[in-house]
């Protein structure tokens, strides 16, 4: 029978730690052929099993184009964030995916993107990013503004600092006024406020927008005054979800189920659907 | 998470019934232990170092140790692992020595059981917090309820140690029953001359605030923060005014309206008066239920004859309240009332011996005022009834005491030394007297003490007859003691002139109320329970509370003494911090999910749960929440298992750790 | 699947023996009952009568059980081994069911198989013979006819019956399946008679059409911040039994559960849109906090979040949520009573 | 079933004053009892929730075992208190649900009490013993069961052999 | 029934009270709740043999209090309350759940209600609490309308059945609580119909840790079945709307009733019915019982 609902095993590589409260996890898949099958694109998720505890969605963070191993970042919050905490290099979860939709970086071909970021809406950022950097070509200005409450809570260090290191992309990283430390050496201001103060320019640009609801709500009218266009803002909606297969009912929200029908949107998108995310 | 698990042999002690190697074994194949190893004794420094050298060599997280029960060595452990950097609190015990090894002896039974604990173990640490120890302020102040010898003595100690003290007594005058003494054993030294210069210095003392007459109504806080409410009950004198000249006493003309309790009922006095003339404070009180002014409203002769005006009819009971950090509590005790005023219910009377009934059937406290110079006889030895001098004298111990049939299963260990006492002092005033002493056996360990029951029988020619008295009946003004000779074997009469009874000693009255108006445990006669019965004697379980003198069990003087000093010294320990540490098992209310019905403030022993309101925007209250003063929280956790909606989890225990443990079994 | 109708004449005595060869030959037979579809041991158990109100709880759960594993597993410290599940595939009869019920398998059929295949409903359904009752009775809660169904309706129906008498059923056969079922006892069909059946058909009192499903549809559009959920939200109490009763109603969660310190498995259980906890995140955030935004996402994906998606109501008429309300909702009311002010 | 060589599983929530440290008694006496008692330390009896026992049969426990501090010995006052209150209740539920009374015990036991300790859980053990393995509670999982056939053999064979007997 | 919706009427005009909780008629046998903010819905308000519900499960809804609560004034909430009722009430006062001066208790003097909506009320279709019910008159009111009448004579069916549970070995016991569980679907209508049931997440709906397995398998229903039973021990006050609720007929107040006898026998305690009384939970006696303990 094939169930849909089994996942496949994959062990933990590498455990990393981006912040007191956020893991990344570098996963490899038990099985060879899975490994291969194993297709998707920016911005998709998958669901991550700790068997005992349950299952929890996340963002696939690494890029479809470096296939030996899988990522995924997750903070602590419920039941099932918790247990993945607890466990240790060598173990095994399950994965389940690739489900939803993706950005669409074929149509995006040839423009500029500007990258925004807050929190742990980085993961599905930097799997955009690491996309887009093994095509550089394929695009122009790259822009990215990645926020953290301080600096502590920054996660992706070690990949900022390569961002920054690469002449061909602007990164600007904020911390919330009062979470910056002795040796900070980025911005301090919230993200919408250090948008407002680079003033990207709109024309013939795409934006990534991941982030807390909030972080999305002040910064939509930012981005309007800079003159982009709901069209082309493009973001994910996290609402929850359990089956992530369209059929569990949780993540109905009008008419979509944002698990197939997205988590990426564009703002304009968004703007239509019932505000129940 | 990496979870190292280290199993300790004890020598042989856990070895000889656990396999250790093979319980280290399986313990390392279960998910997270990174680390699994056994050692001879973990506890050892050697032992120590494995486990510093672990947590830093694999990166562990926390740790198991299966060793001897936590009571042991849970502070041993939690010290080397925050010493390699673990929270102390990541940081589980699991007891294979005196729950496993030591009461099984099947090794293969036992190995499996070792499994099992470590296991249970392993789980919880998985899910423990780290948590760490709370602060909180010390008031430097000390309350000492009692003013008998135990509580003047911590009083004294305690505020030669430079600290504050409240002194809180219930009756008119501190001295407590030490004042009411003729003599004492073995010395035969006065008692009131020994005591009332104490008296005196508590009186003066300028760090020693003396509350008499007044009562400990209410006690909220917890260690270092206690807020004490003390009734102070109307003297109706003024004692900023009153002089202490006595003229209202001796011009009140209800000269002998009511017993008086100083003199154990054996004489009269006046309603207004002071409890006897050593009182500290030398100042009177009028007791309402006999003065005329209450009664009709006339009188008033008090008033006239006080030029300093210190009358004052209209004075009213008054609340005090004092921060406290510390509370001594040294309620002492009284006897047993064989039928007196119809014995407490849960004690059965001593019918048979006719107290009560007979007016020369008394108790020793009552043979203490008599044989006491400034007792009623002045301290000539004459029976209540007549007035005459008794010639054969019977003193019965163990009335009450060691007799499960009466309700009393103790011992109330003064009784032989004052009934040795009592005989001699008998002996020494009535010369051609006879005394008896019917005994179940004679308890003389202290300090002199064997030898003064010696001198009791050898020099002073007192009677023992060992045996239980049947029946004390009068027969043409004598008593008839009908008992028995054990050692002889044979039925004893005696034609007694006076029969005074060693009753029981028994906790004051109401010592259970205050028990729960402090809260501190009691036992099931009404003695306060200290916290451990060896190491910890004069600490109660609740922290900040100490206890001194025979409300914890029956004492003697010299045995009080010692303990108030000690139970001073412990207070002062306290106080000399200005902040102290206290563990961090407290309980927690998630606010979020708090319903509000506050069976958590209900059943919570120590009222440290408060209502806590949460506004809407426009600042109206539209909940009730439960808030927990992490302070006063002692982590019994009884709101969290009371709590419905379980919105409390009690740190170091919460229910997800419990249950991992049950999920683990 | 529909085939040209084939309408035979059944008597209840034959008809009775065919239920005994299938429980003999160990299918599942189940026929409704007060409360429930309950599986039939013995034939004296069966009843077909088509004046009963439709039963408290339909036979949903024996195509989406309410609460059944789909994998196990088993840990150890590196490795963790999965089992996957096997559904049974037995076959089940559904007689006499509810032209309310029998429609609900092809609804939800949509939603299992949009690109991903559930399988665990596809097989179960595969095994299904459902053989349609003509309904007689409706009570005030009832309103299939809003919905596009009908009392007479044979949609959904692998075999339909329409009582012609006290003994005699007119049986129309309508989808292959149900002609495989019924070759076999070929010998107890006798011609059919299509007048009668058209007779008894025609005279069967319907339920008033009290709502237009395409005005709802329109209106529910226009009104998603309709003062109306409000008051509705009040009144509910936010628990699931409309949802768990309702024919059609197919929301699930995925829970694991240890059995022991090792193994376990991982559950599809029911869950409840009504329910507070449903869209609540981890992080406490809910996008439906309250019972008036829970209302309307019912009401709504029924009437046209499901339409939009699939092209159909996702309710079958039934009555069966307004019947058991504990306060008394009706979702009828509600919905026929949409233009109305508040 | 080979009812000679099961052992029963027992848990017992005790309270850290005075039953765990009666339990320590016990230990340093050399005390011996049966090895089936598994023991969970929780402050105070008081601190006890019925949800523990529940667990504790869901997972596979044929008896459980409450103890506490002696009324009035409390280290924290009350909690005894409350806990008695508390038990008499669920007590009186699981009977009527059918649950026998010998499979939930309960017991007072002080720091002092290391003979009573063991005299307890001897009892208890030999009370579980005689009423034989919790079949009723355990057939719950026998869909699992059959999944995993190599865990709770005992339970399954239990349940065979009932059949057998019907 | 003209006096109640005049005083409801004028307690709204006056805006004594944010909103009405009452009952209005659906058809012949069958009312419903209504929460009336309207004086003009005054009118919809009956009161009668048909108003089953326990309106009193409405005081603890976040939603209705906030209706109370302007920026300017806080109003009170009217409740139509039959005596049994009244008894929910008491015990939501106990446990601080709504206060008696914010509530306005309308209540009436009753002689029974209908065991089921859509048929006549007799003594054969009489609710069950009503059989055995003492409380005709309410104990606690601020309005009272309606006149006294005479409670139809019924059996009490209940108690034979408990009595026959009782009289039963633990094995067939068992057997026959754990096939009524097994019919549980959950969909906890009969928690959210309970006046008691008011928490802010129901201990079921916890995860971490998970408390009672979601599934509604047996040990899922078994557990959440004697966890809701225990939660209400000794604080039931058998209004009987659990049973009602129930769409697949468990026995819930069966049980209710018989852990409300024991704490009847033991304690001499029938929750809800004196606001002086301390509650059983959260109180302790010293000389309970100690019969259970070794």
């Amino acid at each position: 029978m094939n169930n849909i609902y089994m996942p496949h095993l994959a062990e933990i590589k590498e455990v990393i730690d981006e912040s007191p409260d956020t893991r990344t996890f570098r996963l490899k898949f038990k099985d060879s052929d899975t490994a291969e099958r194993f297709d998707f694109k920016a911005g998709q998720f998958a669901e991550y099993s700790a068997f005992g505890d349950g299952e929890s969605t996340f963002c696939i963070a690494s890029s479809p184009t470096r296939k030996d191993f899988l990522e995924c970042s997750f903070k602590v919050y419920g039941k099932v964030t918790q247990a993945l905490h607890r466990l240790n290099k060598g173990d095994t979860i399950g994965i389940r995916g690739p489900y939803g939709n993706w950005f669409p970086l074929d149509e995006l071909k040839g423009k500029n993107l500007l990258f925004i970021a807050g929190g742990i809406g980085i993961a599905p950022v930097r799997c955009v990013i690491d996309n887009v950097l093994d095509m550089r070509n394929e695009f122009k200005d790259l822009t990215i503004i990645c926020g953290a409450r301080s600096v502590s809570d920054l996660i992706y260090k070690q990949e900022i600092k390569e961002w920054k290191a690469r002449t061909d992309i602007k990164t600007i990283i904020t911390v919330d006024p009062g979470g910056e430390n002795a040796s900070w050496d980025g911005e301090v201001g919230f993200v919408p406020a250090v948008i407002e103060k680079t003033a990207p320019p709109s024309d013939n640009t795409a934006v990534i927008l991941c982030g807390p609801p909030v972080m999305i709500k002040f910064t939509m009218p930012v981005l309007t005054k800079l003159g982009f266009k709901d069209e082309d803002v493009y973001t994910t909606l996290e609402n929850r979800m359990k089956c992530g297969l369209g059929k569990c009912g949780r993540c109905n929200i009008g008419n979509v189920y944002v698990c197939k029908d997205g988590p990426v949107f564009t703002y304009a998108q968004i703007k239509r659907l019932p505000q129940e995310f | 998470m990496k979870i190292g698990v280290f199993i300790c042999h004890c020598g042989e002690n856990i070895s000889r019934t656990v396999d250790c190697p093979r319980v280290a074994r399986v313990c390392e194949s279960y998910p997270g232990v990174e680390y699994a190893i056994d050692y001879k004794y973990m506890c050892s420094d050697p032992g120590q170092n494995m486990i510093r050298d672990a947590i830093r060599e694999k990166g562990l997280d926390a740790i198991v140790v299966g060793s001897c029960s936590p009571h042991m060595h849970e502070r041993t452990f939690r010290n080397a692992a925050v010493s390699a950097g673990i929270n102390p609190f990541l940081v589980e015990i699991a007891n294979l020595r005196e729950h496993c090894s030591w009461v099984h002896d099947d090794v293969e039974a036992a190995t499996q059981k070792a499994i099992e604990l470590v296991r249970m173990a392993i789980e919880k640490v998985k899910r423990d917090k780290p948590l760490s120890k709370i602060n909180v302020p010390v008031t430097k102040r000390v309350l000492v309820i009692g003013g008998g010898i135990a509580g003047i003595q911590a009083a004294l100690d305690t505020a030669n140690a430079g600290y504050e003290v409240v002194l809180v007594e219930k009756e008119p005058s501190i001295g407590g029953h030490m004042s009411q003494l003729s003599e004492t054993f073995p010395t035969l030294d006065c008692s009131q001359c020994i005591l009332t210069p104490r008296m005196v210095e508590v009186y003066q003392h300028p760090k020693i605030k003396l509350l008499t007459y007044s009562e400990v109504v209410k006690i909220e806080g917890f260690i270092g923060n206690f807020k004490a409410t003390i009734k102070k009950k109307a003297r109706h004198i003024n004692e900023e005014l009153c002089s202490g000249c006595g003229l209202c006493i001796t011009k009140c003309p209800t000269k002998k309206k009511a017993y008086n309790s100083f003199e154990e009922d054996l004489a009269f006095r006046p309603a207004v008066y002071i409890p006897f003339p050593q009182a500290v404070p030398n100042i009177p009180v009028i007791d309402e239920s006999v003065c005329m002014y209450y009664k009709n409203g006339k009188c008033g002769m008090c008033v006239k004859v006080c030029d300093r005006g210190a009358i004052d009819f209209d004075q009213k009971d008054t609340m005090l309240v004092a921060d406290i950090g510390a509370i001594i509590v040294a309620t002492g005790f009284k006897l047993y009332n064989i039928d007196k005023k119809a014995a407490d219910s849960k004690y059965k009377g001593y019918g048979e011996y006719g107290y009560g009934k007979y007016r020369d059937v008394i108790d020793g406290l009552q043979f203490e005022r008599i044989a006491s110079a400034s007792g009623p006889t002045a301290g000539e030895i004459k029976r209540p009834s007549d007035g005459k001098v008794p010639k054969k004298i019977v003193f019965i111990q163990c009335v009450g005491s060691r007799d499960d049939s009466k309700g009393i299963s103790y011992c109330s260990k003064i009784c032989c030394m004052y009934t040795a006492k009592h005989a001699m002092l008998y002996k020494h005033k009535v010369h051609d007297g006879e005394a008896y002493i019917f005994y179940m056996d004679i308890r003389a360990g202290g300090k002199m003490y064997e030898e003064f029951v010696r001198r009791a029988i050898e020099e002073d020619d007192v009677k023992y007859i060992r045996g239980r008295v049947s029946r004390i009946y009068e027969e043409n003004g004598k008593y008839i003691v009908k008992g028995e000779d054990t050692i002889a074997g044979m039925p004893v009469e005696i034609d007694a002139d006076l029969v005074v009874l060693a009753t029981a000693m028994i906790p004051q009255e109401n010592s259970a109320a205050l028990a729960r108006t402090i809260g501190i445990p009691y036992d099931k006669y009404g003695f306060f329970n200290e916290a451990h019965p060896k190491l910890r004697p004069v600490e109660s379980t609740t922290a900040g509370v100490f206890l001194a003198g025979a409300c914890q069990s029956p004492r003697d003087i010299p045995e009080s003494v010692a303990m108030a000093s000690a139970a001073a010294c412990k207070a002062t320990i306290l106080l000399s911090s200005d902040t102290l540490e206290r563990e961090p098992v407290v309980a927690k209310v998630n606010e979020d999910l708090c319903a509000g019905c506050f069976y958590c403030k209900k059943v919570c022993p120590f009222g440290a749960i408060e209502v806590k309101d949460v506004k809407d925007m426009n600042g109206i209250v539209y909940k009730e929440v439960a808030y927990i003063n992490q302070g006063v929280c002692q982590g019994c956790g009884t709101c969290t298992a009371t709590c419905l909606s379980k919105s409390i989890e009690l740190a170091g225990f919460n229910n997800e750790e419990i249950f991992a443990e049950i999920a683990a079994l | 699947m529909n085939f040209k109708m084939d309408e035979k004449i059944i008597s209840k005595e034959d008809l009775l023996k065919i239920c005994q060869d299938v429980i003999a030959k160990g299918h599942t037979l189940l026929t409704p009952g007060m409360n429930e579809y309950f599986p039939v041991k013995d034939i004296s158990q069966i009843n077909l009568n088509s004046s009963a109100l439709p039963a408290k709880t339909s036979y949903k759960s024996y195509v989406f059980p309410r609460s059944e594993p789909v994998l196990y597993y088993k840990r150890s410290k590196d490795d963790v081994q999965l089992i996957d599940v096997n559904v049974d595939g037995k076959n089940i009869i559904i007689l006499g069911a509810k032209p309310c019920d029998t429609n609900s398998i092809s609804i939800m059929r949509h939603l299992f198989n949009w690109d991903y295949s559930d399988e665990f409903f596809n097989l179960r359904e595969k095994h299904f013979i459902i053989i349609g009752l003509m309904c007689s009775h409706y009570d005030e809660y009832c309103f299939c006819t809003s919905v596009g169904s009908s009392p007479v309706s044979d949609k959904g129906s692998d075999i339909f019956l329409i009582p012609l008498d006290e003994n005699n059923f007119a049986l129309r056969i309508i989808t292959e399946k149900g002609k495989e079922f019924i070759e076999p006892y070929a010998e107890y069909l006798k011609p059919g008679d299509e007048t009668r059946s058209k007779q008894v058909t025609e005279n069967v009192k319907l339920p008033e059409v009290v709502f237009d499903s395409k005005e709802v549809y329109e209106w529910l559009g226009e009104n998603f911040e309709s003062p109306k959920w409000e008051g509705i939200g009040n009144l509910c109490l936010s628990c699931a039994q409309c949802a768990f009763v309702c024919p059609v109603c197919h929301c699930f969660d995925i829970v694991d559960e240890d059995y022991s310190y090792s193994e376990g498995r991982r559950m599809k259980n029911w869950d409840g849109c009504q329910f507070g906890n449903f869209t609540l995140h981890a992080s406490g955030h809910n996008p439906r906090d309250i019972q008036s935004k829970r209302y309307r996402q019912r009401v709504n994906h029924k009437f046209r979040y499901y339409v939009d998606k699939f092209g159909e109501i996702l309710c079958t008429g039934c009555g069966r949520c307004s019947r058991g309300c504990p306060v008394s909702i009706d979702i009828k009311e509600i919905v026929s009573n949409c233009k109305e002010s508040v | 079933m080979d009812k000679e060589k099961w052992e029963p599983k027992i848990v017992a929530f005790v309270c850290n004053w005075c039953t765990y440290t009666g339990a320590d008694l016990a230990g340093t006496s050399r005390m011996k009892y049966p090895a089936n008692a598994k023991m969970i330390r929780v402050m105070c009896s008081g601190s006890i929730d019925p949800v523990f026992i529940i667990k504790a049969f869901e997972r596979g426990a044929d008896g459980v075992l409450v103890s506490g501090c002696h009324p009035n010995d409390c280290h924290y006052n009350a909690g005894n208190f409350h806990a008695r209150r508390r038990w008499d209740f669920f007590h009186e539920l699981l009977d009527f649900i059918g649950i026998e009374k010998e499979r939930l015990q309960f017991s007072w036991i002080s720091a002092s009490e290391g003979k009573k300790f063991a005299d307890v859980i001897a009892k208890v053990t030999k009370d579980i013993k005689t009423l034989g393995p919790f079949t009723a509670y355990k057939k719950m999982n026998s869909e699992f069961t059959a999944v995993f056939p190599e865990i709770q053999e005992v339970v399954k064979e239990t349940i065979i052999k009932e059949k057998e007997t019907v | 029934m003209e006096e109640l919706r005049e005083y409801a009427k004028e307690l709204l005009e006056k805006k004594e009270v944010a909103a009405v909780i009452g009952y209005t008629q659906v058809s012949e046998n069958r009312t419903k709740p209504i929460i009336i903010t309207d004086p003009a819905d005054a009118s919809k308000l009956v009161f009668n043999e048909y108003c089953l519900n326990n309106l009193s499960v409405y005081l603890t809804k976040a939603r209705i209090n906030a209706m109370c609560r302007t920026k300017d004034k806080i109003m009170k909430l009217a409740i139509c309350a039959k005596p049994c009722d009244v008894h929910s009430i008491v015990a939501l006062i106990q446990e601080n759940q709504v206060h008696r001066n914010d509530i306005v208790i309308i209540s009436f003097n009753c002689h029974g209600a209908v065991k089921d909506f859509g048929y006549e009320f007799s003594g054969e279709n009489l609710a069950s609490k009503c059989i055995t019910c003492e409380t005709h008159k309410p104990l606690y009111f601020d309005k009272i309308f309606g006149e006294e009448k005479e409670t139809p004579k019924a059996s009490d069916a209940a108690l034979a059945r408990i009595e026959e549970l009782e009289s039963m070995t633990h094995e067939e016991r068992f057997e026959y609580f754990n096939n009524e569980f097994d019919k549980c679907i959950k969909c906890y209508a009969c928690r959210a119909v309970c006046p008691l049931c008011y928490c802010q997440r129901c201990i079921t709906d916890k995860a971490i840790p998970r408390w009672i397995e979601s599934s509604s398998h047996q040990r899922g229903n078994f557990s959440w079945n004697i966890v809701r039973a225990f939660h209400l021990s000794a604080r039931c006050t058998g209004c009987g709307e659990c049973d009602r609720a129930c769409p697949m007929d468990i026995p819930l107040s069966l049980i209710n009733r018989r852990m409300a006898m024991e704490a009847k026998k033991s304690f001499s305690y029938v929750s809800g019915r004196s606001l002086e009384t301390p509650t059983l939970v959260g109180s302790f006696n010293e000389k309970d019982s100690d019969e259970l303990f070794m």
